[in-house]
Order: C-alpha cells, then sequence, then structure tokens
C-alpha cells in the first residue's frame, strides 16, 4: 500500500464517521460536526492528491484546501446561527422535533 | 506509511468517532478538537505547513469555540437522559458502511493512481501568497464576499426578534397554575423535617 | 484626548513606586518582629490576676468568690475553692482559689469579669502573643501563668493600677479604722467591765472577742 | 569574545551534538532546545512573580514580600527566595476536584493551557541564532496555537459544574476572541512591511541602524500604533489587568480557577504567565526589534541578553499597569475592542500600505503619522462623546 492510498483510505474513514454522525445523531450541532469532518475528508484528499501527484508546484490542492477551510468556517458560522435560532423558536435542537412548517 | 503517519491517523479516526458516538455533547465537541487538530498533523506530515496551521487556526481556535459557544446558547451541555441516535440509525450506519467499503475497493484496486512517491514538494507562504495574489485573485475575492455575506447573515439570523419584549418571545414564563410560595403559606411540617433530614 | 487621564494615572503610580525607595515617610508598614507600635493605653486582651508582694500563693487577691465565673458570658473560667481560709490584705481569713483556669481560646476579652470583681483581683492583659502548637492544653491557662505581680499591672496599665491601688488602701484603711474602732469598742468595754468587777471585786471574767466584720 | 559569548549557547549545543549519533541528532538537539527553555522561563516565571508582587507593594507604598531569602538561613535577599516556600506550598496542597466535576476534563484542562503555550515558544528567535523551529508560517503557527488556549479555558470553565467557573470561562473566551482580531492586524502591518511571516526574516529587517539608532518598527508611524494596539491586545490576550474580567477576584472568585487547587492551579498559573512572555516575546520580535540592541554602540552585549532585558521591561510595564488601572466593565471591553481598536488596526493597515508604497521618502512620515493621528482623534472622540469609553458615569438606584 502506497501512502497516497493510506491517506486515501484514512479519508474514506473519516468521511464515512462523519457520514454516519450527520444522518444519525439527532442533535442538530452533532449532524454540523459530522458535514464538518466529510468537508475535512475531502480536504485530505486533496492535500494527498497534491502531496503525491504530478504537479506539486502549481499548488492547486493547497489553494483547494485554503478556500475549503474559508468556506468551512463560513458555513460554520452560518450553520450554527440557523441552530440557535432554531432553538429559540421551537425549545429543542433535536433535529427529529423540528418538523413543522408553521411557526 | 510512515509510523508518525500511522499514529497520526489512529488518533485522528478514533477522535473522529469519539466526536461522533459519545453522549455529552461538551465531550463531543473536543473530541472534535481533537480530531482536527490530528488531521493539522496529517497535513504538515504531507508536508503541508501553511495549511496546517491554518486549519489549526480556523477549526481549533474559531470553529470548536463556535460550537461550544452553540452548544451553551442552546443549553445542551448535560448529558441526555432520552436516546441520542435518529430511530433510523441502523440504515445511516449501514450506508456509511457502504459508502467507505465501496471507496476503499476503490482506491486499493485502482491502476490510475501514481505508484511512486514523489519527493516533497518545496512550497514557500510566498509561493503561496503569490499564488493567491495572481492566478487565484477572483476566488481569494469571491470568498471575501462570501465571508462577509455569511458573517451578516449569521449575525441577522440569531439576532433577536425585534419588537419582543422577554416574556413575549417566550423566555419568561409565570406559571400561574403553581401556588404562590413563601409569605402566604408558611412551609408545611413534613417540609421541614425534610430539610433537617 | 483618549487615553489622556490613562497617562496622569500611570504617573501618580511611578511617582508613588519610586517615592517609596526615596522617603520612608511613605511607607507606614511596621516590619512586626524587629518593629513593634507602642500599645495604647487601653489595650486588653486577656485577664490575669493580680498578687501583691512577691508570692503569688500568698499575696493573691482572689479570694475565690466565683461572681466571674458565673458572669462570664462565654464561661472559660473555672474556679475551686479552697477548704482552708488564709488572711487577705485586711487580715480577714478569706478562702482562695485551688484552682482558676482561664480557656482562652475561649475567651472573648469582654473583661466583664474585671468590673464584676469586688476584690480589685482581675485585670486585663495586654499579651497577645500566646500562639502554641497544642491547642488545647496550651491554650488553658492555670493559676500560676495566670498570677502575675501587680508591679506588672502598673506596667501595662498605669492609670488603672493607681486607681486600683488607691481603691485597695482606701479599703485597707476602712477596715483598719473599723477594726482599731472595733477594739477601741471592745478596750472600753472590756475596761468598763474590769471596774465593774472590780467594783463587785469578783475575779475578772475574759472578754468577748470583738465580732467579726 | 564578545562573538563567542553571544553564540556560546549555540556552540554548546553543536559541541554536545557532535558526541551524539547522526541518526539521534534532531532528537538530542530538539530535547536539548526544550530542556533550556522549560528552564528559562518559568524560572524567570518564578522571579517575575515576586517583582510582581513587590513592584505593586511599592506602588502602594508597601514593602511587599521581604522576608525569605536562601532557606535555612538568615539571609533574606530583600524577599526574592519567596517562590520556593510558594511553590512547596502549592505543589504539596490537597487536590480538590468538585464531586459534580467531569474529572477527565478538569483533570486535562491545565495540561490543554500549558501546551500550547509552550510550543508558542518554538517560534520565538531569543537571540542571533537561536529559533528552535524556524518555521517559513512562524507567526501563523504562532496565532493557531494561541487560539488553542481558548479550548483550554472552556475546559476549565465548563468541567468545574460552578457558575462562576462557567461565566469566567465565557467572560475570557469572548475577551480572547475579540482581542485576537486586533492583535493579529496589528502583526500583518509588519508582516507587509517585510513581506515574511518568518519571525527570524523580521528580526534581521530591523536589524540596521543609521545613525546609531536602530530602524525598529516601533519608530515609525504605523508601527507605533501597531505596537501600541498589540501591546493592549496582548494584555487582553493574558487576561492581565485592566483586562482581568474572567478572574475577576471580587465578582466572579477567580473564574475558571475557582474550582482548581494545588498542583493544577499552579499549572494554570504558570501557563498564564508563559503565555504573557510568549505574547511579549513576539511583541518585541515583531516591533521591538527582537534581540538587536537599539543603539549601534551596544551591539557587544549578548542577544539573548537584549531580548530577556526587553521582555523583563515590557512586563515591568504589564505590572504598572495591573496596579495602577481599574477592572473595565463587560461593555466597554467589548466597544474598545470592536469600535475602537479594530477600525484603528485596519486603518493602521492601509497607512503601512501608504508608507510602503510612497518609498524612502520623508514625506511619508508626515502623510502616515497626520492619518493615524486623525483617525485617532476622530475614533477618540466620537467614543467618547458617545459615552461609550472615557470617563465612567455612575447611576445610583431612585
Amino acid at each position: 500500500m502506497s501512502p497516497l492510498q493510506g491517506c486515501l483510505l484514512v479519508s474514506a474513514l473519516l468521511f464515512a464517521i462523519g457520514f454516519a454522525g450527520a444522518v444519525t445523531r439527532r442533535h442538530a450541532i452533532l449532524a454540523l460536526v459530522g458535514i464538518e469532518l466529510m468537508l475535512n475528508a475531502a480536504n485530505l484528499n486533496f492535500i494527498a492528491f497534491w502531496r503525491y501527484g504530478a504537479h506539486p508546484e502549481a499548488l492547486t490542492g493547497v489553494m483547494f484546501v485554503i478556500f475549503s477551510i474559508a468556506i468551512a468556517a463560513a458555513e460554520a458560522a452560518v450553520g450554527l446561527a440557523l441552530v440557535i435560532a432554531i432553538y429559540r423558536h421551537y425549545k429543542t435542537s433535536n433535529l427529529d422535533e423540528v418538523k413543522d412548517l408553521k411557526g | 506509511m510512515s509510523l508518525p503517519f500511522l499514529i497520526i491517523a489512529f488518533v485522528t479516526l478514533f477522535a473522529a468517532a469519539a466526536a461522533m458516538s459519545l453522549r455529552n455533547l461538551v465531550h463531543c465537541s473536543l473530541a472534535f478538537v481533537v480530531a482536527f487538530a490530528g488531521l493539522a498533523a496529517l497535513y504538515l506530515n504531507l508536508d503541508a505547513q501553511f495549511v496546517g496551521f491554518a486549519q489549526i487556526l480556523v477549526y481549533v481556535g474559531a470553529i470548536a469555540i463556535l460550537i461550544v459557544f452553540a452548544i451553551l446558547l442552546t443549553r445542551s451541555g448535560d448529558t441526555p437522559n432520552e436516546a441520542v441516535l435518529a430511530p433510523g440509525w441502523f440504515y445511516g450506519i449501514a450506508v456509511s458502511a457502504a459508502v467507505f467499503t465501496l471507496l476503499g475497493w476503490a482506491v486499493l484496486s485502482s491502476s490510475a493512481l501514481p505508484k511512486e512517491v514523489s519527493s516533497a514538494p518545496q512550497t514557500t507562504v510566498k509561493n503561496i501568497g503569490e499564488a493567491l495574489m495572481n492566478k487565484y485573485v477572483l476566488p481569494l475575492e469571491i470568498i471575501g464576499l462570501l465571508l462577509t455575506a455569511a458573517m451578516i447573515g449569521a449575525v441577522i439570523i440569531a439576532l433577536r426578534e425585534p419588537g419582543k419584549t422577554k416574556m413575549e418571545a417566550g423566555e419568561l414564563k409565570i406559571d400561574k397554575t403553581a401556588p404562590p410560595s413563601s409569605i402566604l403559606h408558611p412551609p408545611s411540617s413534613t417540609a421541614l423535617t425534610g430539610g433537617h433530614s | 484626548m483618549l487615553g489622556e487621564q490613562i497617562i496622569k494615572g500611570m504617573a501618580v503610580t511611578a511617582r508613588n513606586f519610586f517615592g517609596s525607595y526615596v522617603s520612608k515617610e511613605r511607607l507606614t508598614t511596621v516590619q512586626y518582629p524587629e518593629e513593634r507600635l507602642v500599645p495604647k493605653e487601653n489595650t486588653r486582651q486577656f485577664p490575669f490576676l493580680v498578687y501583691d508582694g512577691d508570692d503569688a500563693e500568698k499575696g493573691l487577691r482572689c479570694v475565690a468568690c466565683q461572681i466571674c465565673e458565673k458572669e462570664c458570658p462565654p464561661q472559660c473560667i473555672y474556679i475551686v475553692k479552697s477548704k482552708d481560709k488564709k488572711p487577705d490584705y485586711k487580715g480577714q481569713p478569706q478562702l482562695y482559689p485551688l484552682t482558676f483556669d482561664i480557656d482562652i481560646s475561649v475567651c472573648m476579652s469582654c473583661s466583664i469579669c474585671v468590673e464584676v470583681c469586688p476584690f480589685e483581683s482581675i485585670k486585663m492583659d495586654t499579651e497577645f502573643e500566646l500562639s502554641t502548637d497544642d491547642r488545647f492544653a496550651g491554650l488553658l491557662l492555670h493559676k500560676q501563668d495566670l498570677a502575675k505581680p501587680n508591679s506588672h499591672y502598673h506596667q501595662v496599665h498605669a492609670q488603672d493600677a493607681k486607681d486600683s491601688d488607691a481603691v485597695i488602701a482606701g479599703e485597707k484603711a476602712k477596715a483598719e479604722a473599723k477594726a482599731r474602732a472595733a477594739a477601741e469598742k471592745a478596750r472600753a468595754e472590756a475596761e468598763a467591765k474590769a471596774k465593774a468587777a472590780a467594783a463587785a471585786a469578783a475575779p475578772a471574767p475574759a472578754a468577748p472577742p470583738p465580732p467579726a466584720a | 569574545m564578545f562573538e563567542k559569548l553571544d553564540q556560546i549557547f549555540v556552540t554548546l549545543k553543536h559541541l554536545v551534538l557532535g558526541y551524539v549519533p547522526e541518526a539521534l541528532q534532531p532528537l538530542v538537539s530538539a530535547v536539548l532546545s526544550v530542556t533550556l527553555i522549560l528552564s528559562v522561563f518559568p524560572g524567570i516565571f518564578a522571579i517575575v512573580t515576586i517583582f510582581e508582587r513587590k513592584g505593586i507593594g511599592r506602588i502602594q507604598n508597601r514593602y511587599g514580600p521581604n522576608r525569605v531569602g536562601i532557606p535555612f538561613t538568615n539571609i533574606r535577599l530583600c524577599g526574592f527566595g519567596q517562590f520556593i516556600p510558594d511553590g512547596i506550598k502549592s505543589l504539596t496542597k490537597e487536590d480538590i476536584v468538585p464531586r459534580a466535576a467531569d474529572r477527565v476534563v478538569h483533570f486535562l484542562a491545565p495540561i490543554v493551557m500549558l501546551i500550547p503555550v509552550l510550543l508558542a515558544y518554538a517560534v520565538l528567535p531569543f537571540g542571533r541564532n537561536m529559533t528552535v523551529a524556524d518555521f517559513d508560517a512562524g507567526l501563523l503557527f504562532f496565532f493557531a496555537v494561541g487560539g488553542a488556549v481558548e479550548i483550554s479555558v472552556f475546559m476549565a470553565g465548563w468541567s468545574s459544574r460552578n457558575k462562576y467557573s462557567l461565566l469566567g470561562a465565557m467572560r475570557a473566551i469572548a475577551q480572547m476572541v475579540s482581542y485576537e482580531i486586533p492583535l493579529i492586524l496589528s502583526a500583518v502591518t509588519v508582516v507587509m512591511i517585510v513581506g515574511s511571516l518568518k519571525l527570524v526574516d523580521i528580526v534581521a529587517a530591523q536589524n540596521h541602524y543609521t545613525f546609531g539608532i536602530a530602524h525598529w518598527y516601533v519608530f515609525t508611524p504605523w508601527g507605533f500604533v501597531g505596537c501600541i494596539l498589540f501591546f493592549i491586545a496582548s494584555l487582553a490576550e493574558s487576561n492581565r489587568s485592566p483586562f482581568d474580567l474572567p478572574e475577576a477576584e471580587s465578582e466572579i472568585i477567580a473564574g475558571y480557577f475557582t474550582e482548581y487547587s494545588g498542583f493544577k492551579f499552579a499549572l494554570f498559573f504558570l501557563g498564564e504567565y508563559l503565555g504573557m512572555f510568549a505574547i511579549i516575546g513576539l511583541g518585541i520580535t515583531l516591533f521591538l526589534g527582537g534581540w538587536t540592541s537599539p543603539v549601534s554602540f551596544l551591539t557587544w552585549i549578548p542577544s539573548y541578553v537584549w531580548f530577556v532585558t526587553k521582555m523583563i521591561a515590557i512586563v515591568f510595564v504589564f505590572i504598572w499597569i495591573r496596579a495602577t488601572l481599574p477592572r473595565l466593565r463587560m461593555d466597554q471591553l467589548m466597544n474598545l475592542a470592536w469600535k475602537l481598536m479594530l477600525p484603528l488596526a485596519l486603518i493602521n493597515i492601509v497607512v503601512a500600505g501608504i508608507w510602503h508604497f510612497m518609498g524612502p521618502d520623508w514625506q511619508r512620515w508626515l502623510v502616515c503619522a497626520a492619518i493615524i493621528f486623525g483617525a485617532y482623534l476622530v475614533l477618540g472622540r466620537g467614543l467618547m462623546r458617545h459615552q461609550k469609553l472615557g470617563k465612567r458615569t455612575y447611576r445610583y438606584a431612585e
């Protein structure tokens, strides 16, 4: 197994863990955390392909990860603001109970 | 597959699994911090220094704190008594296991992956900065716009609705059915003895 | 301008900092074990027992009347009366305390014992360095620890000691005057009786003793 | 002779490494450097606690500790031996954990506090050729590990299950997050001018002299403002007075320390002071020329002596401020960060850009100073008029 394959396997497992968490946990914050883990698994893929790929001097993977981290930060901020707004409205942060379309 | 890589990967995956499976949300968020620090270490192991440090700065310094604040603001810091998993948790785990099996099979049997290990690329912060300012200047500007929009949006979403007092917003509630305590009804003798026993 | 007052405040503290090295008057701290403040005239810490003369056993003013024991609010005084009597400064035979203990870990320095004592025998001391490593036995003062000469009282509270001496001298003088008067009277009576006896030409009976005061 | 003295630690390290097999050399080199840092800075911490108590005492016209010198002798050393009994006391005290506390997190918090703080020392240039890990993105590394301190503060506050601890932790995190922005923005000006995130390069850029005076960035208009902003932000980052709301003893009983005792408390205390030294070290490196000497005729003094001297001098200013200024209120704290320091830091970045593009001309001094001073006046006036900052007003209950 080459180092690249090791990285990709780690990233696949991380993605699976994040996916499982995001799908199965009831709490809204943990769903967000699961999505963050999935994003980071993708970032690890980018870095691994940049490091062991053909043209590391082009910095494509690094750039992608930098932008991805910035987007993840924005996503976390908006997502957590949503969680707080939902909590304020429904008095719960359990995703299963938040199903009313009418306020 | 060096030893440091294996150790860091194990720690990262273990922390990620803990973050997704612990009952207490604060423990989850702390495990999440460990997972992201481990990912930063993986980036450093892959010679991506700038990205590793940025990962620590953004995830440990900012996002983890945001999550912690959100946990405390939604009053979910205590260990819940009811189930933490959604009713259909089995299907979710089955699907994610299937995803992992598929991805793992693809990675291990792929012939497109470069087999030889190239030497560590020489990247400096200067290179990254120059690339950001020349080739990637448009994405950079868009990211700046996105961050501003996200910040304003987050503030507006989390803002308390205007014109409502705390009482109307439902934060302060007076339970009218409850009997008034203290002065009018002196505590009963059982309460007194209960207090002293 | 914003920040002006901060600069002013910093200047004040800097002046204090350097000033404390230059002028010793700024420092109000007393370096305690080496330097000590002169105690105030009214300093009171814990009670002690006054005795006259040199012998603590003989000159102890206390007559074990137990008023202080009864009055003491935290009840830190413990007295055992003697079986025999010995003469006090007035020459009258009096009881004396076999045991006189004060638990100063309980004492609250209220000096009620001093106020109620009719014999000027218990007074307040100024000694405060009484710390000990034995918190039970070490803080229970016995008669021999408590008994201090009158000169010590003069040393710690000169004016009060003078007043107290005056009271005692007055009492003594009164008692002596009374005794003298009684003796005078007895003698007069005896003489009268002797005269009467002589007149009766009978052997004189013994003079009755003067009634006890 | 003086050059040898300057490089004595480097030479000694190379000497020791000569006796070590080649495979182990990186490890031994790291261990040596870490040992030196771990012995020098806690030592400075011990001395500084005494300086702090004595200095505050003198400012308040007291003596401060002046009894303990060398143990078992009568030598008093003006009380500078006080840290030995203090240390023994805190190490042997009973370690109390509240029954409701989260034991694991409660135990880990002081350790998590100390690790990032010690990591931050890795990139600081203590002297000529004396940097443990000269990362290409050293400044970024420093800020990244500095951000991890907040997590430990939260861990300590949350795991204690005490409302004061949690309040203190929330205050501390809000304060650290707010002041991290002016801190980083004021450091960005230096990065713009030097063109490198490497701290060694930043020191090298300040290491030349005109008329015998060094080119420290504090002597330029943007550098001066940046230095002051960095200084205020570092006061807030290290939770020092007047920004010591997180551990305000009179309101929330030492905040997130409340439930800590004995050795864990000592670790927190150590972590806080080491964090303060680290951030002061970074400030020195960025604005005060790092290990360089201020005037050219004093360059013979060893570089690490300059570094430590500057650090101690700034620590003295910290102590002086602690003894002078009262504690801010929470809204005043936030107003200062977001309404004065953040705009000023942003304007300062613009000014640094103007400075860079006007070239080595004397007019740039005038232009930059005028812009900065004008901005300061306008911001200060505006804030004072709206009673956000400035004189305190007192309202009494009717």
